[in-house]
């Protein structure tokens, strides 16, 4: 099992790390007992991305995948980052090791929870 | 920065005098040890000694050893072999082992379990020890084996193998131990323990990977795992791994050597780690810390941090530690070991690290690894939103 | 008077480029390579490049090849294991086996033909070749597996193992060979000859004993037969033998680059030791002379005397031979191939001595070797019942 | 399996090899399918044995079997050569290896064997 260049560049220098005090969404996925929490959260204003922040508890595919995933949404539309997939993530990194594309890499799940709860708070889904 | 290796219980380097002691079987010693000829026979008569350098180191004689390719092999035999030394062959199909066994035990016995046999996973309590009630208790007409492993490659935590080997014999019942974490660290005497068979690895004490020896206590039989030829006294089939053999004879002669002092050197870097690290980094455990343990091993959880994430930047930073044992970084599950001792709080498993110290190991690398440690611990909780949600609450 | 070595059949040196790739290994080198820091993925890097010299030698990828302890381990593995890969797994329980194969094979099939499994062994005729006619006669409904070897180590008769494979296929049945005096001596090619197994092993190719390698074709499962960590991808447990994966994965790629050169110059010095041994002592016998065999090896009866006091004789004036495999020197039966070629002339068995020619024999050693035997045979013969009493029949 | 510095020196320089013409009695034991075949040549003459010789097919021990055993009874009584054992010959030579006390430790057999056929065809027995 070996990670890539772009994983541990990510893993060792996380973007986005911390929380965002008046968040628009929020969504945390996965528990402790798998060994993977991911907390995401928002600042969307015209459905666009103004700010994204994480919170990680986590394996090193865990914390990368949830630092590639906001690098790739900041500034992108929720409509936009909706799409963006699992699949995708992991490519912009270079490849998960197989044992780790499953259950470490759950921040576009976040994102995509955290997208839709504010969707239906705004009465738009 | 020369690298600190603190992963002693997944393997060693090769220590220098056993490199030298190999050095001539790369080069002019190559013949068969079943050869008949000069070749073969300088081969074998080193062999032989090689052997009789085991045996001595656990207080037995030469025809008591079979080498083979490591504790997995030894282990797997015992586990396969023994029933064989029964009339009652099929009748005592009832095997005993703990659940914080070697995953070459512990995988083992869940598939024969699965293929038929009856298989107890004996619990151990939250500091990692065994119930010896409870072990008297598990046993049953059909028992044919019980086997607990000496030393704890993850905790360290030393079992009363003596005791065990009683209890076993009281009842007609074959005791094994895995040593391969205890043989050439801890003394070791079967006279005094008594088992009935012993598993024991090179690469834990500083000989080569994929060799190993089995002690066969007299009057016992082990079915093969290996059969055809002759070698090892027709209990182990195959050309003998001679490079592995002499490496671990000298290995295992020099660990019995220099064991009290290596216990008291290596114990006090340990004992002066794990008091730091306990101390200075808030919200951490020891694993199996109150039990008797060995004076290698260190085995902590750092609460609201995932382990890998701390064994990577450790590794980033020079500092070779691992998460669980080497052997099961093919899954994502928490060590089977650490989860047993956890009372099933799988986050705390995740949380663990294994520090294990040896030979090489230096007092000045300790003040360095433990800095080194804080600030990294320190990092990941800084998002770690188990650790946000701890610091709310603890406010709150 | 340097030593002549003739028992490369036995075992070989370790070569000096195969020695230089081991050194770092013996060195800094020694991570475990399932462990995730540095020291262990540098290793494990290593050990996957020589899974790839392995797997190139025989025309495959890395992923189909398992290291082990050794062709017997590779061996007993698929005579035990191949059975899970059959929805009839128990249905599947018949095997055949060539009445030559190595004793790892040989006294395998007997011991599961004792437990229940059906074996057939196929007989040689006297020249050590298999009938393909009768093979395909003692296919059943129940036959699972075919184990046929591609080189005889004591004759060196080659088998014809493409056409054995595509009989076991046409009929659904796995096909297994022992290459381990195939591989990286003559062309082998898994693509062309399409086994579903193959045995190979270090220790015959100038890498160190005690290390071996499987191929698996795609698609195909084994039960493992050492059980427990993750390593070789759950199809062998145990902590890798990296000294000898590295040994082998380079001793392999260099025996297949030399295979047309060794096979020129060996062969010729096997072909005119033979021819003068033929021609300049009488009453001997080539065993397997007539068959497809390889280069290497020369198996030769001796009518009249004792095969050990020929090897010893030999061996008190620096002539390193055997008298059948080296695993067989537990017993005093003469081997069981060699029988198989002699009709049950145990005499011809008994008198029977293998020379096996190498990297390092030379030209020189022919004519020494040539005349030291006549003049071993000579003495022998001067007082062996047998030739006087053939003399008298001479005579009479 | 190891042979001793007295079995090798008999086995590499056998005392009495070769057979006596005219010998006074004669045995020979074992076949060649064991791979052992021993035969003995006595010159006997009031009851002393004058000259042995022997004959083996067979592996070294048991060529320095026949050699020693040749060696011990020369010139002794053929009463003293009957209360010769197989295990005396072995010690005399240091001792055989496990695996060859049986098999081919047979030169004491044909001794005996060849004084019995003596005393019976001399009515003797
Ligand atoms: C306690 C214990 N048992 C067994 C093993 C397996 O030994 P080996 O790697 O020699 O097969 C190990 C280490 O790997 C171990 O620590
Ligand atoms: C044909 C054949 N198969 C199997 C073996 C056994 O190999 P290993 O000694 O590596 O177990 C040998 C040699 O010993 C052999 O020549």
């Amino acid at each position: 099992m070996e990670y890539t260049e772009k994983v541990m560049d990510h893993f060792m220098n996380p973007r986005n790390v911390g929380k965002i005090e008046n968040a628009d969404a929020v969504a945390e996925v996965g528990n402790p007992s798998c060994g993977d929490v991911i907390k995401m959260y928002l600042k969307i204003s015209n459905d666009i991305i103004e700010d994204i922040k994480f919170q990680t508890f986590g394996c090193g595919a865990a914390i990368a995948v949830s630092s590639k995933t906001t690098e790739m949404v900041k500034g992108k539309t929720i409509t936009e980052a909706l799409e963006l997939t699992r699949d995708q993530v992991a490519n912009e990194l270079g490849g998960l090791p197989a044992i780790k594309m499953h259950c470490s890499n759950l921040a576009a799940d976040a994102l995509h929870q955290a997208i839709k709860t504010y969707l239906k708070e705004h009465g738009r889904s | 920065m020369p690298r600190i290796y603190l992963d002693y219980n997944a393997t060693t380097p090769i220590r220098p005098e056993v490199r030298d002691a190999i050095v001539p079987f790369l080069n002019e010693l190559f013949g068969n040890p079943s050869s008949r000829h000069l070749e073969g026979r300088h081969v074998k008569t080193k062999m032989e000694a090689a052997r009789a350098q085991v045996a001595a180191a656990i207080g037995t004689d030469p025809e008591r050893i079979v080498f083979n390719a490591g504790a997995t092999e030894g282990n797997v035999t015992v586990l396969r072999g023994y029933h064989i030394n029964y009339k009652e062959k099929k009748a005592r199909n009832h095997l005993i082992v703990s659940t914080v066994e070697h995953p070459c035990i512990y995988e083992t016995a869940k598939k024969m379990a699965n293929e038929g046999y009856e298989v107890t996973f004996l619990p151990v309590n939250s500091e990692g020890n065994l119930d010896l009630d409870t072990l008297s208790a598990a046993i049953k007409e059909n028992t044919g084996l019980i086997s607990v492993m000496t030393v704890n490659n993850e905790t360290g935590v030393i079992y009363p193998v003596k005791e065990i080997a009683k209890i076993a014999h009281d009842r007609g019942i074959l005791f094994h131990t895995d040593a391969a974490q205890a043989a050439g660290k801890i003394p070791f005497d079967v006279k005094e323990i008594e088992p009935d068979f012993v598993t024991m690895s090179g690469h834990k004490i500083y000989a080569p990977k994929g060799i190993g020896a089995l002690y066969i206590k007299k009057g016992r039989r082990l079915e093969p795992l290996l059969t055809g030829g002759h070698q090892e006294n027709n209990r182990r089939a195959g050309t003998e791994n001679i490079i592995g053999i002499i490496a671990m004879g000298k290995a295992l002669e020099l660990a019995v050597q220099e064991m009290a002092n290596d216990r008291e050197r290596i114990g006090a870097l340990r004992d002066e780690f794990e008091q730091r690290v306990l101390t200075e980094i808030p919200h951490t455990k020891r694993n199996g810390g109150a039990a008797n343990r060995i004076y290698t091993t260190s085995n902590i959880s750092f609460r609201f941090v995932e382990g890998e994430a701390v064994q990577l930047k450790l590794d980033y930073h020079g500092i070779a530690v691992s998460t669980g044992s080497a052997c099961s970084s093919g899954t994502l599950d928490p060590s089977h070991v650490i989860m047993a001792l956890c009372n099933g709080d799988e986050e705390e498993a995740h949380s663990s690290i294994r520090f294990s110290f040896g030979k090489y190991s230096r007092k000045e690398e300790v003040p360095v690894v433990v800095s080194r440690l804080a600030e990294i611990i320190a990092q990941l909780r800084g998002f770690s939103p188990l650790y946000d949600k701890f610091l709310q609450q603890q406010k709150g």
